[in-house]
């Protein structure tokens, strides 16, 4: 190609764009790393304190609950629907899992009420796959409507004062043990279901499915795949990580905070999108949906640890996703795939 | 408009007009445990009294227009009197004068209003609250070194008097200085990550301040994970189990805390009898303390923590 | 399968004197269409039946009922060996042994090939092999003889490969029952020997083909015996050895056609469009030609040959280097409103992903490149204009649809490409691109095409015709360039052309086309 | 349509059933318009002070802001796009209206002001048009970092204070005025909007392209229209009413209150989501949307006058709102449209 031709480009619509473009998925982190690095480079550069062992551990600590969030949201978003209920439904399992594992209410041990918690965010899913796989709502609003309704249900269950895990000895270390010296727990988890990610979405009809259905849920369907009841199995798996991300939430916090989520969805979506999955479905890398979630929180603890005022925090962080996510595009045109 | 509940036939339940005096409280929260508390006062309150209260409050502390409609709303269901923590007072006052109009009392709770409307003002004086923080900071840390705070929000005017109050009296003294100010928006998980971040920037620190219960709670949890308990100066606001803890585990050091219960009690109280005809004074203050593991078991303190 | 024993004794009533499938007074509504009014038609085994029948005709409506796609009205019956089945759903016509190849293609376009060619049946046990899958896929695909990395994405293929792997998996499916819903609309010549040979090789005494198209030769070619249908209903079945060609068609649209004539040559005038050293990145090399006022101009050659990427850039659809000079002046074409500006308009082969909005009614669908001249002063829309605009070429291009108001979805494949048609013409333009006007139109509909671009032409609008169908080349253009790996290889005039010259400058640079190997 | 045929259909995926549903727009409203009723209704039984004079109005005044933020994200929705950045967008509107029409600051004879912020709003779809169709950003990525940015902003700008309107004279009146007795302006600039809104949408190029686009993009642009001009155009044409809604907003709160505005776009998106318009472009309606934005002010609205503790008035909005789009599909579904 030319210097010539280059400005000559005309100019195709970027969404088609987007739709066109695909290829072997571990091409595609490839930008959103180099952000990662170049985010990295500059806050180490700028501040001495950035750069500590214990601050990376910070950063991953900071990365994992959304992270783990994410993680479902690929599967969502790869067969091109979306889900908005994680943030409170994350905080409505964080609840259930206290109901189920406290004292003062159930009181089930606590590997028993751990996986109550998980189980009742698979339900969560579960609902949200039934409303639109079989009734046909919307991704969007069916899990809009099930925000609301999670992050009422968590008010109305806890009666809007948080719930305390001291009296389950040993809950705290879920998310803030270390099993691994240095590394919180928290991190090893993310780590692991990351992993156990990769391979479902890859390697396993489930994640197979999901991206079929996100590239053309008709031809899917034609091709004797029941795709109304694998979309309800994609849903619940989201759910499941919604659950887990709940637990991690509440171990970390020692308690389950009725009033939060609000507002952890959308970082979610950043997270996966930023990683390179299209939002029109079909196409779905999980590598990238951590290097997203990872270089969120970077760029949060920088700006942090620079004092940055909180006001230019979001007008960065809000430019930064920009120019990731162009960039990615730039650098994809020139590979000729779009 | 007086007089618009016509009974509606089979219903019935709303209007109730005549026999209950009907106090329409709107707040500035409800998913809070402050708030909650404040709530559960004002029940109790009307329960003694005879009369009937409904409480609501915007999502976030930053919606205002969210708070004007639900103060709309309420007085559809036409109040005998109106409880109002305002979150913007001066654009509060085209409908509080509407209010006025229709000779609606209003008492203003938690912070005030910059009008003559409300018939008393039943709050806590925030600013002296985080002043007396500061000065217990002060204390703690022997009058040097550096200070940060994490607080809910920016533009509130609880958490600006909050922060206010207590970054004006550091930086009076000679030896301090407050580095950094982060805003969490209340939320336990973002405050956590911000504290360990500013204690990655400033490991010097002597002693840091959360400005309400979540902020509070993000800061113990973010000093705790960095295990600086022993060496930061840590100090609160509001309480609730969390706050407690931390300060039995020696985590915290103590925190100010305001009488939630007291603040609702007393606006329905005032309101009744506003209602009534009485005598209200014109401001009701329902005080703030300072506790610590010594005196938090005192009566007087203990009836304002809520857990 | 359910297997009713009431009516039929069970079990074997006789595989031999049983028809392999059987489809008893089949009827199927839709909101205000009846698209299958008592169908019956039977296929026995170790028969191709051919299914004809003008658009709309409800050939695709047939079959998708035996893919288990649509149910049925209740009353007719779908029989496999005899006995009554009920297909709910694709899976359960899998199942049954039918495969079928749609009208329009039913790919995952973010996957693979092989992995297009598996799913629903992923190989592997615990997590899925890609790699056994692509090698087994490389395996079928050699089998078939059929050149395509089985490793590639959909969406890199061109339409025709596309078609080669729909027709890859469906035969991969072990199915008894091989339907094919105009199979070869995509195809060039070398593509539809191959698949003919496929077809033959599938055939035996255990299996049958049931094989839809509107081209003739085809039909003639392969197929046993033809049902004809017509509005719906079953009209006939003749054996295709006792058919002529002009019974089948005058069966089909109720009436007879003329006969293929070359009208007399036009007075063709001065150079509207000059083309010159147009190249881009991936195809086309060096491309020049010219185009007079009222003339035709064909382009031929095997699939892949570039002709479709010439359009595209010239239009500005895609990126390319060279100058284009409209009427003598060189123009600058960015995009195609650009292109349309200028005066001209190109329709793609693509009409699902370039042509058509498919959720919107045709008169919206035939109005979109026009719609800026049924603006009044104030800048609103005149909806009266554009109806009527479109019921006007809606009757003159004999488009069937209940109504000028019905979703461009629900109509058949080939008045789906007629309204892409109606919309171009509605916009009138001194340059009109048409690539592949009729894939799959009816005979009788390509006629009236044909004669329709004639009667631009003769009024003065300038026609490039892309097809794939040489007859048609021939028939329609007054010169003919013909392209091969990204050139043009030569410009015929319309007294040299024939097919052998055609596809002796169609394959100058390579012996065999690209994806199919011979 | 049979009865027997409403059970036996296949499992067709229901996403493709949105997709594949269309028609004349003016049937799609009747639905939400059903639930509005059902709502109304039962609310004017369940207590006697819902159903005055007063209380409707209320209604209407409470649905103005984000109704008017629902129109602008109405066409953005019709090209398969969506907007987040209008809730914060509105927001910095405010504040830059603040800035040119207080004396503090600019003090810009009051029209000017007004106008300027409207502007304003047009400059930030601006934005988001070249981010989408120059660009090339998925336009949840480029409104999700306008989103942040333009909330960064507002605090940058008013220095994290609220900005009164204290000296100008009148603006209060824009939105609390009644030119109409009884009738708050904001409510009567909200219903023309909707009908200029409704007539552009349905009767111009810029409406009739912008569901072309959402329809499909390529086919848009292969019929000779410069879709990435009308993109452009389209999501000014949108942040123009960010822009009326941001002055509308400070108007009535007499203030520019930097912090507000999260949240508003969900709202604003589900408000014409409710209304029949599809998430994946092509199709709309305004009347659509204006019922939606009514439905929901109704909803909270009445809840709270019967005293419903405010948790579950949330479970109930969710809940309300998955029965509203839910019912909306069998009714569709009935007609043979799906
Ligand atoms: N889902 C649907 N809704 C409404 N009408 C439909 C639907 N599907 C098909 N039709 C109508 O049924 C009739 C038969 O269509 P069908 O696709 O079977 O025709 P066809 O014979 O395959 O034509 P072609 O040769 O053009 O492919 C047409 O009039 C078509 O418009
Ligand atoms: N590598 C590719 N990736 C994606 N699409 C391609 C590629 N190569 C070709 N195509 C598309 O396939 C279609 C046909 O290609 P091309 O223009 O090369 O052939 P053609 O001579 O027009 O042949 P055909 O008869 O198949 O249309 C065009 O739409 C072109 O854009
Ligand atoms: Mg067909
Ligand atoms: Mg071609």
């Amino acid at each position: 190609m030319t210097a010539a031709e280059q400005t000559q480009l005309p100019d195709e619509p970027p969404q088609t764009r987007e739709r066109r473009s695909a290829g072997p998925v571990s091409l595609h982190q490839f930008l959103a790393f180099g952000a990662l690095i170049v985010v990295f480079a500059f806050f180490a550069v700028a501040n001495g304190n950035f750069l500590t062992m214990n601050n990376v551990a910070n950063i991953l600590l900071a990365a994992s609950v959304t992270g783990t969030l994410a993680l479902g949201v690929t599967f969502i978003i790869a067969t091109g629907g979306i889900d908005l209920s994680v943030g409170t439904g994350m905080t409505l399992c964080s609840v259930m899992t206290a109901v189920f594992a406290t004292q003062e209410f159930i009181g089930l041990p606590m590997p028993v009420g751990v996986l109550l918690g998980v189980a009742f965010g698979a339900l969560i899913g579960l609902v949200n796959g039934v409303n639109v796989a079989v009734l046909g709502i919307p991704p969007f609003i069916a899990t809009l409507g099930m925000m609301m309704a999670a992050n009422g249900l968590a008010l109305v269950i806890s009666d809007a004062t948080p719930l305390y895990f001291t009296s389950v000895p040993g809950f705290g270390q879920i998310a803030l043990g270390s099993i691994i010296p240095r590394i919180p727990n928290a991190v090893v988890i993310f780590l692991v279901l990351a992993v156990i990610a990769g391979v479902v979405l890859g390697k396993t009809l489930i994640g197979r499915y999901a991206l079929s259905i996100g590239s053309n849920e008709e031809a899917t369907r034609m091709s004797g795949v029941n795709t109304r009841s694998w979309l309800i199995r994609i849903y619940v798996l989201g759910g499941a990580f919604t659950g887990i991300a709940g637990v991690m939430m509440a171990s970390r916090l020692n308690s389950a905070q009725p009033a939060l989520g609000v507002g952890y969805e959308l970082e979610a979506i950043a997270a996966v999108v930023i990683g390179g999955t299209s939002l029109s479905g079909g196409r779905g890398s999980i590598l990238g949906t951590i290097i997203g979630a990872i270089l969120m929180a970077t760029l949060n603890n920088g700006l942090q640890i620079l004092a940055v005022p909180q006001e230019w925090q979001k007008v960065a962080v809000g430019v930064v996703i920009l120019v990731a996510v162009f960039a990615d595009n730039v650098r994809r045109r020139r590979e000729g795939r779009l | 408009d007086d007089g618009g509940g016509e009974g509606a036939g089979a219903g019935g339940g709303g209007g109730g007009d005549g026999e209950q005096p009907y106090v329409a409280i709107i707040s500035k929260g409800f998913q809070h445990q402050f708030w909650q508390t404040v709530n559960q006062g004002a029940e109790d309150a009307a329960e003694e009294l005879g009369a009937r209260m409904t409480f609501d409050g915007p999502d976030t502390e930053s919606d205002v227009e969210q708070q004007l409609q639900q103060l709309q709303t309420a007085l559809s269901g036409n109040p005998d009197a109106v409880g109002f923590a305002a979150l913007d007072s001066e654009a509060s006052i085209p409908i509080l004068t509407q209010i006025d109009g229709q000779g609606i009392p209003v008492v203003a709770f938690d912070s005030g209003v910059e009008s003559d409307i409300p018939v008393s003002t039943v709050s806590t004086d925030n600013y002296a609250a985080a002043a007396e923080a500061a000065e217990h900071m002060i204390e703690l840390t022997d009058g040097s070194g550096d200070v940060a705070v994490v607080c809910h929000d920016q533009t509130s005017l609880t958490g600006i008097q909050r922060r206010d109050g207590f970054v004006e009296t550091i930086e009076e003294q000679p030896d301090m200085q407050v580095v950094d100010v982060q805003y969490g928006g209340g939320d336990q998980l973002q405050s956590t990550n911000i504290t360990k971040s500013i204690l990655q920037a400033n490991p010097d620190l002597a002693g840091i301040y959360g400005c309400n219960e979540g902020s509070a709670i993000g800061v113990v949890n973010g000093v705790r994970e960095q295990n600086r308990a022993e060496d930061l100066a840590v100090i609160g606001f509001d309480s609730g189990q969390g706050q407690i803890d931390a300060i039995n585990e020696g985590i915290m050091d103590g925190a100010i805390t305001q009488d939630p219960y007291q603040i609702g009690y007393q606006t329905v109280e005032t309101a009744v009898a506003a209602i009534n005809g009485e005598e209200v004074e014109e401001t009701v203050d329902t005080g703030y303390f300072w506790y610590d593991a010594d005196n938090m078991d005192d009566d007087e303190i203990a009836r304002a923590l809520y857990e | 399968m359910e297997p009713h024993g009431e009516h039929h004794p069970p079990g074997g009533s006789g595989h031999a004197d049983a028809p392999l499938l059987e489809v008893r007074s089949v009827s199927k509504s839709f909101p205000g269409v009846k698209a299958l009014d008592d169908v019956s038609l039977d296929l026995h085994p170790g028969e191709v039946l051919g299914v004809c029948g003008e658009n709309g005709a409800g050939k695709s409506t047939l079959m998708k009922v035996l893919a288990g796609l649509h149910m049925p009205d209740p009353g007719g019956q779908v029989l496999l060996d005899g006995r009554p089945a009920v297909l709910h759903g694709a899976k359960d016509a899998i199942e049954a042994g039918i495969a079928i190849i749609h009208q329009e293609f039913q790919l995952v376009p973010d996957q693979t090939v092989a992995q297009n060619i598996y799913m629903g049946r992923e190989r592997g046990r615990l997590l899925i092999d890609d790699r056994r899958q692509e090698r087994e896929a490389r395996e079928l695909l050699r089998n078939l003889r059929i050149d395509i990395d089985p490793a590639r994405q959909i969406r890199d293929l061109t339409v025709a490969q596309q078609q080669m792997v729909e027709i890859a998996k469906a035969l991969s499916l072990d199915a008894r029952i091989l339907i094919m819903d105009e199979p070869t609309a995509a195809l060039t010549q070398t593509e539809i020997e191959t698949l003919f040979r496929l077809i033959r090789d599938f055939v035996s005494p255990t299996t049958g083909v049931i094989y839809i198209s509107h081209r003739m030769p085809e039909i003639k070619e392969i197929t046993d015996r033809v049902t004809v249908m017509r509005d719906g209903q079953h009209v006939g079945t003749v054996a295709t050895s006792e058919a002529e060609v002009g019974q089948i068609i005058s069966m089909m649209v109720g009436r007879s056609l003329s006969t293929d004539e070359r009208p007399p040559a036009r007075r063709i005038g001065e150079p509207v469009l000059e083309v010159e050293h147009l190249h881009t990145r991936d195809l086309v090399r060096d491309v020049s030609f010219m185009l007079h006022r009222g003339e035709i101009l064909g382009f031929a050659g095997l699939m892949g040959a570039g002709r479709t990427e010439v359009a595209r850039a010239v239009v500005g659809a895609d990126p390319a280097t060279g100058t284009v000079r409209v009427n003598g002046r060189e123009v600058s074409i960015r995009n195609p409103a650009d292109a349309v500006a200028h005066g001209i308009g190109y329709l793609s082969e693509d009409r699902k992903r370039y042509g058509l909005l498919l959720d919107q009614s045709v008169r919206n669908n035939i109005a979109l490149s026009s719609l800026r001249s049924f603006t009044n002063p104030l800048g609103l829309i005149r909806e009266r204009g554009i109806a009527a605009q479109a019921r006007e070429k809606v009757d003159a291009l004999r488009i069937k649809t209940p109504s000028v108001n019905q979703i461009a979805r629900n109509l058949s494949g080939g008045n789906q490409q007629k309204v892409i048609l109606a919309r171009w013409l509605a916009r009138d333009c001194d340059v009109l691109i048409v690539d592949e006007p009729t894939r799959g139109i009816d005979v009788g509909a390509k006629d009236e095409i044909y004669a329709l671009l004639n009667e631009l032409a003769d009024q003065g609008t300038s026609v490039i015709v892309i097809s794939s169908e040489l007859p048609e080349v021939i028939r329609l253009s007054d010169r003919i360039a013909v392209m091969c790996e990204g050139r043009i290889t030569g410009v015929l005039e319309a007294g040299e052309a024939t097919q052998e010259r055609i596809m002796e400058l169609a394959t100058l640079y390579r012996s065999e086309a690209m994806g199919v190997r011979p």
